[in-house]
């Protein structure tokens, strides 16, 4: 069984005992547990069922790299699925359960596919559930997917109660790792002054030299290591962050840093988690190296971990995975744990090493000494036991496997060698070289991430980049963090040098299994992906090693492969009968391991989950129940229902107050953009299709705007104010689009034309004042002339209303009498509340879109988004008169004279009316005789407005019919969403309320 | 928000910000002229922020200067500048109304503007007397540091509350970074 | 080609799986075929597939640079719907649509063709009218969609928030014949196909150049040698520009990085494909209970297969408001794919200005579902000189202006 | 994420304070050009896999236009200059030069 020891542990307090709860079990700990630590002490060893076959799965390691140890955290909203136990830190209360079993971790119905291995090989999915077809859908996904996912959802309506943010970091140095090649690197760095940030993903520093010892300068690593966190802190250029995760490495020295603030205190103020997006000039990944597992049959038994894992359990949290403890290793490091448990008074009944050496390296001769039996030449067979290892069989590793003897264990700790934790030097592209001696992929200093001026931006250093001895990390490490600031190369700090034999790679073992064991010797634990699926893989032709890693998911996990990935890629290549530098790795994408979504978003939730963009008048909106419409940001009042009314009768009343009475329109939201200079007529030229610059001061003319592409992009209103001076009113999408458009082309086409714009948009409220009564209104207001005399249709004029100053414009979008007057954006309140008093008797009424939709289209006036859509011309919608026949260009005018767009098939703009006065259906289309060459019905027009028109009570539409307006009083069908159902409409004149347009020029 | 933690700083709205925008050349001594006539502050140089008081010039662009005045001044002071320019190939607009401005006060300024635009705040990159337009989150909005302890940020009108959300957020007390 | 069923497996199972053949032969180019193929991605396998199965042509090589299926066909989210409102895109992705119904039986090879339905959530008035325009159209192009109310929406997806504080969902155009497939077997469905009717599928091999005469192709220059043809497809997506210009021509072509995301797998809680466009966000659930999301485009030309950051977050931020209980989810993965988006965002099928050699290409961020049928009009295009599947999708409608705007009812190419 | 120097203001802003114009130095084609030469305007793109000059706004910023010549492949950046020219500065096409010797470009060719 797995103890906590009577002493030891130097990261945890023994004063301190934590309550927690796994599987609805209280268990305790200590302050400094990892829940992995706990769970051991506790002799939990078996913590989930891993992913295809639902075997039985321990925890293998200490850190990042777990791919076992996954459980549900937390409860209610605050649980989190496939928490890592090895990263997460114990606090009192937690609350955790195992993941992917049914009905018990203990007891689980799909451990019945592990009995069925041999008919799940990698990739059967591809080759089953064909026949007959409907089953795939019906019955073998529903199937599938019912076992799919490892963590427990959250409740469908989970409201996260802890908040997230960002932060924004420009450094010179970012090094990320906190071990000894990271602190040294960062001191290194720092001395020439540069802003360096140090980030440790977990909440220690020193990583693996403070458990593995050592001198450093002559004194122990650990005392080293903490007097040089002291120095780096007492450095103003450096930061340190533990509980930071160098998350992503992007181009131009853009780097994501997960840190974890109160995952460890979760009842803690401020956020959970804050995305660092740092913006650093040179990166130092001192990412350290992850130890390899050995494949022998049955190493993915719950009590077969890695070496390093058992010896980190030992000496940092007093923990002992096992009683008796075999030691299986290809290279000299598996030796420490075996020093480190008997020193821990633990029983290793033997090492096994399948190297031979002539005379022992330090660390073997050390073990032999402290009376450890060391086994040359052996492998293990294969390891054997249920939910929990019980013993393993020795053989000879040159050997098929045959038994030499058995000996009884409960936790058997490996060591397959090490590999650099490359990910970050090769998110951006940063290339890998094979290094035959030490049996791994290192970076390849030639082939480095390169940043915007062309030069490498990623430096290495320590294990990360292949050292793993401390006298070399050291020096390496020195040497990174000078080099990252173009200092010359400098001795490191000395360290004790040791002497170690070379590693012996041990892909599989014993060397020449047989199938039977190859069958059961694990690659990817969380998968399920064993030495004979690559092998398949390999025989059916999937080569590259991508092929393979799709085709077995070997490393698809959520450890996306950092324990499985070399030794996958070794068998392939033993199976292609290729060396491993050629066939490659998979590529290395961030996250380096997985972050929270809520980090990604950051602050931005709810109310500022998005900017809500409001018009001056947007609170007596607010107060009075109108329904908003979102248009872009904005947020447009489409109604103001009245208690019991809906939003038709609410539009209803809308309309009809405004077309009998007078009616209050914010319209603050339309683009104003003032455009001056002694070119501003022969741009806007440029601009409009219309003449602008025959304008005369003090008059408007509505106008249309398209692209360099020919479509129709927007429209308004142009007001001169004076000679050289223009505003232009713009739809309320177009503000900032337009104002933009303007800029380019002024910047990129006309520069040395004598032109200034400026967008005025949100400087004033525009209020439109529309109906019969609108001039009472404002005479009633005071202040200036708005006569018919004084202010005709299509002028403007400045003045005050009710001593606010104002700036009054004659044009009307309903048809009726109306005033759009734009005021101070700080007085807009102050006149619409005046407007409605002073309107009262009147019977004032405010409206919002859809009375304005339904009030343009009884006039047949288009709008932008609605007869627009992108792909229609001026000319398609009858409004030649607005295009200028004297002008010799427009931006849009050389497209519109391609062959598609002078076609006499276009479809063109009508009014269309239902026979039976009913409402056409929104976007229907209207069909024609026949089908074309792929069997569509054919069609001849569509609707692009429809609405009930209250003032004439009847439906009316708009919409674009081929060969229209040469169709007048046909009638065409269109029909509804099935299809089928007919609706007869006859084609009219789109002007269905006061075609003479006497209403709004009285 | 619980009760023994401070907000990181200060977050107040500026009620009545007089603004006035110019376009025109910069280098030319009428549009100098005309600016300093009315702020009574010196000509900015480049991403320059000049302030006496509540008097100030924020260059915005190479053709571009905004003039802060008391708002209650803007429009005359908007129409002295026209005058003094007449003739000349300038732009004069009051966008007193237009803009909304705040004020940030406190020692933790820095990182609670780091926190929402992509702008290095380290003292080195960004001194007093400094106006930067950028983005903060979702919004384009500029900031000029009046001294240490005291930064003025503005946008549009229209995404005022949203802007006072994110300053609000990323105020809030327990979220200090320690950075600067 | 051995048959593959549950029948072999388990028959295989008995023998320790040593009777699995090659999923497609190891090929070395031959001097000469009548038709060359320059892309083993989707698009371009399925060409040859239909070449052979529709036309009898099976003197095929596919030549790929790379691993087959490496591209963009094992990089997308493999969303497969045909809900367009332009009629030539409602044809050549409804025929694909379909073609996906029977391909695991057509193909023996279970790509996991999942009609699980495809919701585009309508979170504006503007949404909604053009969500409604798009139904109509469809139902006169034999596209089975309809418009549903947001009490069905959180029927069928009950992690959904109706009532944002932003953007209420006012319905959704749903498509209940949409869903998803298995990316990587769709390639290999087809390339084992194309092998067992004799094609090459030549992989590592990259082409260097395109040989012609007289206006004519005659064959490409390959790092494996020169391969002699009578016709050649260029389908390589992201790299069509520059084959393009070794075959002489120019294309209205930009490439840029696209990305796309994959959270941790968790338990089945999201049973269709959800596509919120006014926030840019759309996700689906893999049989693996990955949450599978797409990201935005990057705005600069860009080969790297790197997207630039702030597109996920951009993404996710969407996706949290719209699905609040994913908060606390990890994501497991990012990463990027070079998309080849044109002028109009709608893919060219299309002879080129080299008389023999044809061009697939512009599917930008939507390529998968469209594989089956892009290939069956493209290989009827190159047998028979047109398709009125391909008919409207030529090179050379920018000059004359006739474009396929699919941006127009909100409608998004992913 | 690329951090681009605007050459108007000085400040080195991030892509997200950016927008992106596409292919620098278009000539443009107005009424009475021929197809070949709108087309070739509005539609074709060089879009190559190495050197590029492109355009770029900084819209949140300044709010000028620049261009900037760029590598699409390894996103390393020769230099950035005003948009009011219509050929790039000689000196940023030597730098060019010396670091992609051979580079093309439209008509930009390598200097021999």
């Amino acid at each position: 069984m797995s103890t906590r020891l009577a002493t030891g542990g130097r990261l945890i307090d023994r004063s301190k005992p934590v309550r927690f709860q796994f599987n609805d079990t209280w268990l305790s700990g200590f302050e400094g547990d990892t829940l992995a630590s706990a769970l051991l002490a506790n002799d939990k060893v078996m913590v989930g069922r891993s992913f295809k076959y639902h075997r039985p799965r321990g925890i293998v390691a200490s850190g990042a790299e777990e791919p076992n140890a996954l459980v549900n955290l937390g409860k209610g909203a605050r649980h989190e699925p496939n928490q890592r136990a090895t990263t997460t830190e114990l606090f009192d209360g937690l609350y955790a359960t195992s993941q992917n079993h049914w009905p018990s971790l203990e007891f689980d119905i799909g451990a019945i596919n592990a009995k069925l291995a041999r008919f799940l090989p990698a990739g059967f999915y591809y080759k089953m559930f064909i026949h007959p077809r409907p089953f795939w859908k019906h019955i073998y996904e529903p199937f599938i997917r019912q076992s799919a996912g490892l963590g427990r959802a959250p409740d469908p309506e989970t409201r996260d109660p802890d908040t997230y943010e960002h932060f924004y970091a420009y450094v010179d140095v970012l090094v990320v790792g906190g071990g000894v090649a990271g602190l040294q690197a960062a001191k290194a760095a720092a001395k020439s002054g540069a802003r360096v940030l140090l980030i440790e993903q977990t909440a220690h520093w020193g990583g693996r030299a403070a458990v593995d010892g050592g001198m450093v300068d002559g004194q122990p690593a650990r005392d080293w290591i903490a007097a040089t966190v002291k120095t780096l802190e007492g450095m103003e250029n450096v930061t340190l962050r533990t509980r930071c995760m160098g998350a992503g490495v992007y181009d131009h020295g853009y780097v994501l840093g997960y840190e974890r603030l109160n995952d460890h205190q979760p009842q803690a103020d401020g956020p959970r988690h804050r995305l660092w997006r740092i913006r650093t000039k040179q990166i130092i990944t001192a990412t350290g190296a992850i130890e390899r597992p050995i494949s022998f049959a049955g190493n993915d038994l719950p009590g077969v971990m890695l070496a390093s894992a058992v010896r980190d359990y030992v000496v940092n949290y007093g923990v002992a995975p096992g009683e008796r403890t075999v030691v299986v290793t290809n290279n000299d490091d598996g030796y420490r744990t075996a020093i480190a448990l008997k020193a821990a008074g633990l029983a290793v009944p033997a090492v096994i090493d399948p190297r031979v050496h002539a005379i022992d390296p330090p660390l073997v001769a050390q073990a032999k000494a402290a009376g450890i039996e060391v086994l040359m030449g052996r492998a293990v067979a294969k390891a054997k036991g249920g939910r929990r290892v019980t013993g393993i069989v020795v053989t000879a590793h040159s050997g098929e496997g045959a038994a030499l003897r058995e000996i009884a264990c409960d936790c058997v700790a490996m060591s397959g060698g090490w590999s650099p934790v490359v990910h970050l030097w090769s998110h951006c592209g940063g290339k890998l070289t094979w290094d035959a001696h030490h049996a791994f992929f290192r970076p390849d200093p030639a082939k480095a991430p390169t940043g915007a001026d062309g030069a490498p931006f990623v430096h290495v250093a320590g294990s990360a980049n292949g050292y793993l001895f401390l006298k070399d990390v050291l020096q390496d490490a020195e040497n990174a963090g000078r080099v990252s600031v173009g200092l010359e190369r400098d001795p490191a700090p000395d360290a004790n040098s040791e002497h170690a034999a070379p590693i012996h790679p041990v892909w599989m073992m014993p060397a020449k299994a047989g199938d039977d064991l190859r069958a059961k010797a694990w690659l990817d634990y969380q998968n399920d992906v064993k030495v004979s699926d690559v092998q398949l893989a390999a025989r059916e032709g999937f080569e590259s090693v991508e092929h393979t890693k799709r085709y077995t998911t070997l490393g698809m996990a959520t450890d996306q492969g950092k324990l499985s990935n070399i030794n996958g890629l070794a068998i392939l290549s033993d199976a292609l009968g290729e060396d491993i530098p050629q066939v490659g790795t998979t590529t290395f994408r961030p996250p380096y391991t997985p972050i929270s979504m809520g980090a990604i978003a950051g602050q931005a939730r709810d109310e500022i989950f998005q900017p809500i963009r409001k018009t001056p008048v947007h609170a007596w909106h607010e107060e009075n129940g109108a329904v908003w419409e979102p248009v872009g940001q904005w947020r447009r009042p489409y109604c103001f229902p009245r208690k019991g009314e809906s939003k038709h009768q609410a539009v209803r009343r809308e309309v009809r107050a405004t077309r009998n009475g007078v009616g209050l329109l914010d319209a603050s939201t339309l683009g104003k953009i003032v455009v001056k200079g002694s070119d501003a007529g022969r741009f806007l030229d440029m601009l409009y299709t219309n003449l602008m610059s025959t304008l005369p001061v003090g008059k408007c003319r509505y106008g249309l705007m398209c692209t360099e592409n020919g479509f129709l992009t927007d429209d308004g209103v142009v007001a001169r104010l004076d000679e050289d001076t223009f505003l232009c009113h713009t739809t309320t999408g177009g503000a900032d689009r337009i104002h933009a458009h303007m800029e380019e082309w002024l910047q990129t086409e006309w520069w040395d034309w004598k032109v200034y714009t400026a967008n005025l948009t949100e400087q004033y409220a525009q209020i439109a004042v529309v109906g019969p009564k609108a001039r009472v209104l404002l005479e009633r207001l005071g202040g200036m002339d708005v006569s018919k005399e004084a202010l005709p249709f299509m002028q403007w004029a400045d003045g005050t209303l009710g001593s606010i100053p104002a700036r009054v414009f004659r044009i009307s979008f309903s048809g009726e009498l109306s005033y759009e007057v734009a005021v101070p954006a700080g007085r807009g309140r102050e006149f619409w509340d005046l407007c409605l008093h002073v309107g009262a008797d009147l019977g004032i009424t405010p409206y919002g879109t859809e009375a304005l939709h339904v009030m343009r289209a009884e006039k047949g006036f288009i709008m932008i988004g609605d007869e627009t859509d992108g792909t229609v011309i001026p000319q398609d919608l009858g409004l030649n008169w607005a295009i200028s026949k004297k002008k010799a260009d427009y931006i849009g005018k050389r497209a519109q004279e391609r062959s598609h767009m002078t076609s006499a098939d276009r479809w063109q703009l009508v009014g269309l009316e239902t026979l039976d006065g009913s409402v056409l259906p929104d976007g229907a289309y209207a069909v024609a005789d026949g089908r074309n060459a792929n069997g569509q019905r054919n069609t001849q027009g569509r609707v692009t407005s429809t609405y009930y028109s209250p003032t004439l009570d009847k439906g009316i539409a708009m919409g674009l019919v081929h060969n229209g307006p040469a169709r007048m009083g046909e009638v065409v069908v269109f029909l509804k969403e099935d299809g089928e159902t007919k609706v007869k409409a006859r084609i009219v004149n789109p002007v269905f309320y006061d075609p003479k347009g006497e209403k709004q020029d009285v | 928000m619980s009760e023994g933690f401070e907000e990181l700083c200060r977050v107040r709205p500026i009620a009545r910000q007089g603004m006035i925008t110019l376009r025109g050349d910069l280098s030319a001594k009428a549009v100098k002229n005309a600016v300093t006539g009315v702020a009574g502050v010196d000509m900015p140089s480049r991403r320059e922020a000049r302030h006496v008081g509540e008097r100030a010039i924020l260059w915005m662009s190479p053709d571009e200067l905004a003039v802060l005045v008391p708002h209650e001044e803007a429009a005359v002071a908007a129409e002295t500048m026209r005058s003094a320019l007449a003739g000349i190939h300038a732009l004069v607009a009051d966008v007193s109304d237009a803009r909304a401005h705040f004020r940030l006060e406190g020692d933790t300024i820095r990182e609670v503007i780091a926190k929402l635009a992509p702008v290095d705040m380290s003292p080195a990159a960004m001194q007093p007397g400094m106006v930067r337009r950028t983005r903060f989150a979702q919004v384009a909005a500029g900031f000029w540091l009046r001294d240490e302890a005291t930064a003025q940020v503005f946008c549009f009108r229209s995404v005022a509350d949203y802007m006072s959300g994110l300053l609000r957020t990323a105020a809030t007390p327990g979220s200090a970074v320690g950075y600067f | 080609m051995k048959r593959y069923s549950a029948f072999a497996v388990a028959r295989e199972a008995l023998t320790g799986h040593k009777g699995w053949e090659r999923a497609w032969r190891k090929a070395q180019p031959k001097k000469r075929y009548d038709v060359v193929i320059v892309g083993a991605g989707g698009h371009g396998l399925a060409t040859a597939y239909y070449l052979g199965k529709r036309f009898g042509i099976t003197n095929v090589a596919i030549i790929e640079k790379g691993w087959l299926g490496g591209g963009n066909t094992g990089r997308n989210t493999t969303i497969i719907r045909s809900n367009y409102l332009q009629d030539p895109s409602a044809a050549i992705y409804e025929k694909a649509r379909s073609l996906y119904e029977t391909l695991s039986q057509d193909l023996n090879y279970n790509v996991m063709f999942s009609p699980r339905g495809v919701m585009m959530l309508a979170q504006t008035e503007h949404e909604v009218r053009g969500y409604l325009r798009t139904v109509h159209a469809n139902a006169l192009q034999g596209v089975k969609t309809r418009f549903i109310t947001p009490a069905e929406v959180k029927k069928i997806v009950p992690i959904i928030r109706l009532d944002g504080p932003r953007y209420p969902v006012l319905g959704a155009l749903w498509q209940d014949r949409g869903g998803t497939a298995r990316h990587d077997a769709v390639a290999w469905g087809y390339a084992r196909a194309c092998s067992a009717m004799g094609m090459d599928i030549i992989q590592k091999c990259e082409v260097t150049g395109v040989r012609q005469e007289a206006g004519r192709v005659t064959g490409v220059q390959t790092t494996k040698g020169d391969i002699a043809c009578d016709k050649l497809g260029i389908v390589v997506a992201g790299h069509s520009g520059v084959v393009a210009n070794m075959a002489g021509f120019r294309l209205p072509i930009e490439c840029v990085a696209l990305q796309a995301l994959v959270s941790e797998p968790i338990k089945p809680v999201m049973d269709c494909v959800v596509m919120a466009n006014t926030v840019h966000g759309y996700m689906s659930q893999s049989d693996k209970g990955e949450m599978v999301i797409g990201g935005g485009a990057d705005q600069f030309n860009n080969y790297s297969q790197r997207g630039s950051f702030h597109h996920v977050e951009e993404t996710v931020r969407a996706l949290i408001e719209t699905f609040p209980m994913l908060s606390r989810l990890k994501m497991l993965r990012w990463w990027g794919g070079i998309v080849d988006m044109t002028g109009d965002r709608s893919p060219i099928l299309s002879k080129t200005p080299l008389e023999g050699c044809f061009i697939n290409c512009g599917w930008g961020t939507g390529g998968f579902k469209a594989i089956p049928g892009s290939g069956w009009g493209f290989a009827e295009l190159m047998a028979k000189g047109h398709s009125p599947l391909t008919e409207e999708f030529s090179m050379w409608r920018f000059r004359e202006g006739k474009f396929i705007d699919e941006s127009v009812a909100a409608g998004v190419a992913h | 994420m690329l951090t681009l120097q605007c050459p108007h203001c000085g400040v080195h802003a991030e892509e997200t304070e950016l927008t992106g114009g596409g292919e620098a130095h278009l000539k443009r084609f107005g009424p009475g050009s021929d197809d070949d030469a709108f087309e070739g305007y509005l539609f074709l793109r060089e879009n190559p896999k190495g050197v590029h000059f492109e355009r770029w706004r900084h819209s949140y910023g300044c709010g000028k236009w620049f261009h900037a010549a760029r590598c699409t492949v390894t996103m390393e950046v020769f230099g950035t200059y005003t948009a009011q020219t219509s050929k790039p500065p000689q000196d940023l096409l030597d730098r060019i030069s010396e670091k992609r010797p051979g580079w093309r470009w439209r008509d930009l060719n390598e200097p021999a």
